[in-house]
């Protein structure tokens, strides 16, 4: 299998965007019915629903802390979701993003809040082309505001890809697969840090530099994007009241 | 095991006098008719990955199945036959009753339930689905994952897993020197009859269709009962414990059909339009 | 492999029965050793133990119910009991019937009469030969009484098939693999209900009703069985006080 | 994990030593001799689905042992030899101590002990077992299953085991162009030698025979021992805490010999009979 | 889950402002200074049953890895590559907060980040290890054992499937008639560069390397970068909770490089001294 | 395969041993930083290391007895120990010798003087060169001791095996692969008693009885490197003391 070429003579990539274009996104907060919060969210072809249960009691028991909560959380794709069908039950990688995104949420959520309560994050990858993680924790994010947990900052994430030298963002899964490196990267703007940081790939030091300061760029659009469908989600409140 | 019981208190109690009282009107907690389903939307070929896919909402219940196809060994008592399974997951997003981890028995159960729908009406054309007798066939995985649990999961998943096969394809090989080989087209996957099923719940003597959550809890028992295009019943499933007078569900039987027919009808119409 | 023949020229069947007809039952009560109560059962070529173990305290603890018993049941197959040997542990088919056989017993169980305790039933399946399941309740019922758990009802329970578009009684494996459906059914003959229905294969609706009245008719005779394995237990008692 | 432990408390040392005070008049709790072991029942060819089987009581211990014999491919470091393996399962039926779930610690080490027994006494000809050379032998699967356990479920597996060995027949089977066909007729399993297990217990220095679960609580410690047809030992398993002096143990090693060649002609009498 | 919180109380606030305070200072609790890893101690070859291994210490963390080459299948998407796979396990004895039984998330984490510090630099030239192109290739199989934790596993475990891949040979084979054969010779595994590792912690504003469990504990984040020979990075995993300033980062990588070389070094002295 | 030579002209063992020849051994105490106790052992090519970790408290919780300890062993093997890897995770065989390990350590260790608690024993086996039961309960008992747990013996242990009909001492993995049988024995010396005895292969009860006196010498030997290796650990301790 020859690689395939990923940067056109103009420069742009196999989806016709230029490096520093982001996909289409859209987002929706509060789509599902049984959580307490819960998020939509489509970067591309990847399509990821976010539910938040909780707070509520901890099980089992003995997990319970008496002076802060506990904050679960699952990554956890369909069978489905990508090129060959993954097996169902957790696979090892998303036992490791499991982990990965909780903790980065852990990071906002004001755990001393709901002491002996537990949280629970679910992240349901319907369809993945790339930046499942990163749009994850975008809509796990929507979907913890949606369901009021308190935290000190809301989330935002894209991921930085290298294809044939040239620094892109918002990899997509062909770019992803064909391409050197992928770092997926997620800010709490209003602290002004990254909350989550992976690479996958090669990059020089002078790259990584330049692609966090890509993607700190592009966050600012993802947020005013999230910062709509919180909007849009609470806007119509008041009439309801009203009827 | 024992899922359920410990809602059965004294509240149940209240609550069964109180939804019956309704249904002795005709009237449902919910403002439905008794034989009435909830609402149904479909919309299919939602994820490009997957070879067929969609989304059903039966009500707030909401499922959303995909298929992959795949190329495998078919079961060495069944060489001229394609192989497919039926797999559910009830997401823990979908209702806080739900935990993650392997399928417990209510998701088995629910997986069993589709399949038998799907199996026993003979609706997948299993014998065109061979490319090489007894070595080669297309193995086709049906996965569905409930996305929003508002009860009566059954018919919402037979539906969504009967509407993505609808709208599945499979790529066409052709068979060079014992060896298959991608033409580059894809075909239909060949359906002989569109499988629906009905569940019903008896409430004292009266019986309701489609159930929501509170009605499921109050029921004396459950009843699932899968048709193909023909009238003919393919599955039956007491789904729940209680006496089930045999009268009461003579009339299952047949009010199973009418609707049956009904939910066939939005759901040809509906993949009609979409695919 | 060509569809043998299921129903000859007078109308009997491979094993030379009429289609009303039911193999040949064995019944036996108080078989166990170590259970509370326990039953053997054979119809036709399948064997069953069922034992019964219980009121005992719930285990795990948090599944304990402060106004009712909880009841636990397992049906298992040995790994020879079928034609091609079945894996070691518990298939989907196994949970799936231990599911629908606890809900049929627990119909009739008055599990409010032992309450924070819990009941077990086990179901062993030495050989298959067509209506494990039904022949399985029959025994559990039996092992239930014998083990004194109070009950309501004493089910009974028989599988009708349909072969070659003719209703028959009591299918055995070989026609339920060349056969069009199978219907297993339970009644709690007193309170004239069913218990347990299922339906694998193809049945219009007439021929369901008429195979839920040839099964009523053949769960009289089972019934029948059934008390008299339960006498046979239980008539040498007075001689045992006397003694 | 450290099974049985909480057992062990005051009472199980007054009982100890009411037992001891039995042992000493050359008597037990249930009346036998200290060597003497229980009754022995065996029905051979109790499951015709199975290729062989046996169901053995021994008093009140009950296991059923089924064989299933299949045709797979050989271990590549041992191309001329067929494959068996052993199973043992503690129904949760069979004693209060047993739970449902995959096999514990106590059903591993019987299932390794049955395993032993017959494999290092070399019992079953696995070279006779090979259709073709490297690929293609008899797998043969002997699962034991403990329905009623009153103690001792090592001797009465081994001998279920076995009993099931001596009834169980193979399909013929003709090599055609590298390809196996079956013939239609049937030949014994071919066996060398008839493993017999004896176990014994330890209490303070009297040694007694097939413990009943009172004997076996009290035990000091448990001996398992395996002979063949000429006396020759092929497993011995120490399977319980407690100190077993040497020259007690080679006191063992000499009962348990007689015994098992005791044990072996009722078993070749059962089986001749029954087989 | 949530793994660790529960040692996040008002002890862990005194200890922190102690440990700033020294850090200020430019100590550490254990004297060190803020960019000073602590003594590497390498000995490879440690398993002659394994075709390459290391024990590795990093200060008190002791890390074994063993390597074992077999034959078997490319992935069919590349067939013309071999196949390495990285497994780590925490063994219960190596720290009282380590559990046996199935690799946990921190199990799994160590072992993703060893393989993709050595999978992205590219470190093993997997196409110098096919036999037949898309049939048989050797399958590397590296198991990291972490025998002792007194803190940064990642850093110690990369250096020890590193010094382990370095030493690691395999049987040559020649491929006759389509099938492979061993020569009876074994040659080297195929290195294109030497992947490192730097595990830094940053607390308030202070960033140290290779931190013990009293810093990891007390850290506000921990981060772990893969470097290869050329200074390029090929993974980055920010490991904890805790916020990372970006300027913070960019020192860190800095920083990484230099030790990472120094690392290096070490451990081409300590292999070429033992290999 | 044709069967090797395993005792040459000169009655010599395929590793030039004599028949009641022990390999070369060396123990270990105190080489684990993070357990209560440990021990290292090396007998021919058989490495292995055992920890100790307690007492502490009971997990889980209903595991815990009132009047006496809980002891808990683990036998693993790591997956590079032997010829052909082993498969990640428990084997049959590890669990089964990791109850014979517990229940022969059960048997010198006082459960009573620490009711409530539990201690756990992990053994380690590094490679596997032969006699990993037998090296390993030798490890175990020294850190056993290292830990402080109260016990009335150290147990020792060897292997006496069996090739080309002749009795040989603490046998290799080529001469249990090749050989007749292999019977591992554990002893407490100055109880006077067998802790641990199982046997694997064919043998007399006349050779049965010779290899246990074998194996008695042998654990004399063994017991005296036992005891060096525990003087050693804490013969600088006064030096410590006076720093």
């Amino acid at each position: 299998m020859s690689k395939p070429k990923l940067i056109d003579e103009n420069g742009l990539r196999v989806d016709g965007r230029r490096p520093d274009e982001l996909r289409p996104i859209k987002m929706e907060v509060g789509v599902l019915e049984k959580t307490d919060g819960s998020a939509y969210i489509e970067v591309g072809g990847t399509r990821i629903y976010a539910g938040v249960i909780g707070p509520r009691e901890v099980h089992p028991k003995h997990l319970e802390l008496p002076d802060r909560g506990v904050l679960n959380c699952r990554y956890h794709m369909a069978s489905f979701s990508v090129d060959e069908r993954k097996p169902l039950g957790m696979t090892r990688r998303e036992i490791e993003l499991s982990k990965i995104l909780r903790e980065a949420l852990e990071t906002v959520v004001l755990l001393e809040e709901f002491p002996r309560m537990m949280v629970d994050i679910f992240v349901e990858v319907i369809q993945a082309d790339g930046g499942t993680r990163t749009a994850g924790i975008t809509a796990a994010s929507l979907a913890l505001a949606d369901a009021g947990i308190p935290m000190t900052d809301i989330i935002s994430a894209t991921a930085v890809g290298k294809v044939e030298g040239t620094l892109v963002l918002d990899i997509n899964e062909f770019e992803d697969k064909y391409g050197e490196a992928d770092m997926p990267v997620a800010v709490a703007p209003q602290l002004n840090s990254i909350v989550l940081l992976q690479l996958n790939g090669r990059m020089t030091v002078e790259e990584v530099e330049r692609g966090l300061e890509m993607a700190q760029a592009a966050i600012k659009k993802i947020r005013e994007i999230q910062v709509d469908a919180l909007k849009r989600r609470y806007r119509v409140e008041p009439e309801g009241l009203e009827a | 095991m024992s899922v359920g019981m410990e809602k059965r208190g004294y509240a149940i109690k209240i609550m069964k006098n109180k939804v019956y009282e309704l249904l002795k009107m005709g009237k449902r907690i919910d403002e439905r008719a008794l034989d009435q389903l909830r609402e149904i939307k479909i919309s299919t070929r939602v994820v490009d990955k997957a070879d067929g896919s969609a989304l059903v909402s039966l009500g707030k219940t909401k499922i959303l199945t995909g298929i992959k196809v795949e190329i495998g060994s078919p079961y060495s008592d069944r060489p001229s036959e394609g192989v497919f399974t039926v797999n559910a997951e009830l997401l823990p997003l979908a209702s806080k009753t739900f935990e993650a981890g392997p399928p417990d028995e209510r998701a088995i159960e629910l997986s069993r339930i589709v399949d038998r729908c799907i199996r026993e009406s003979r609706a997948i054309d299993v014998e065109k689905l061979v490319l090489i007798e007894g070595q080669k066939v297309y193995m086709v995985y049906i996965d569905c994952y409930v996305l929003d649990y508002d009860g009566n999961y059954f018919d919402a998943a037979v539906l969504s897993a009967v509407a993505a096969l609808m709208t599945c394809t499979l790529p066409v090989y052709r068979v060079v020197d014992g060896r298959v080989e991608p033409v580059g087209e894809r075909m239909k996957l060949p359906l002989r009859t569109i499988p629906v099923s009905i569940t019903m719940a008896l409430i004292k003597d009266k019986i309701i269709v489609d159930p929501i959550p509170t009605e499921e809890e109050i029921a004396d028992t459950l009843v699932t009962i899968g048709y193909d295009s023909e009238g003919v019943l393919s599955a039956i499933q007491k789904s729940s414990p209680g006496l089930l007078p045999v009268g009461i569900f003579k009339e299952m039987v047949k009010m199973g059909l009418v609707k049956s027919s009904e939910v066939r009808t939005k759901l040809e119409e509906a993949v009609g339009r979409g695919g």
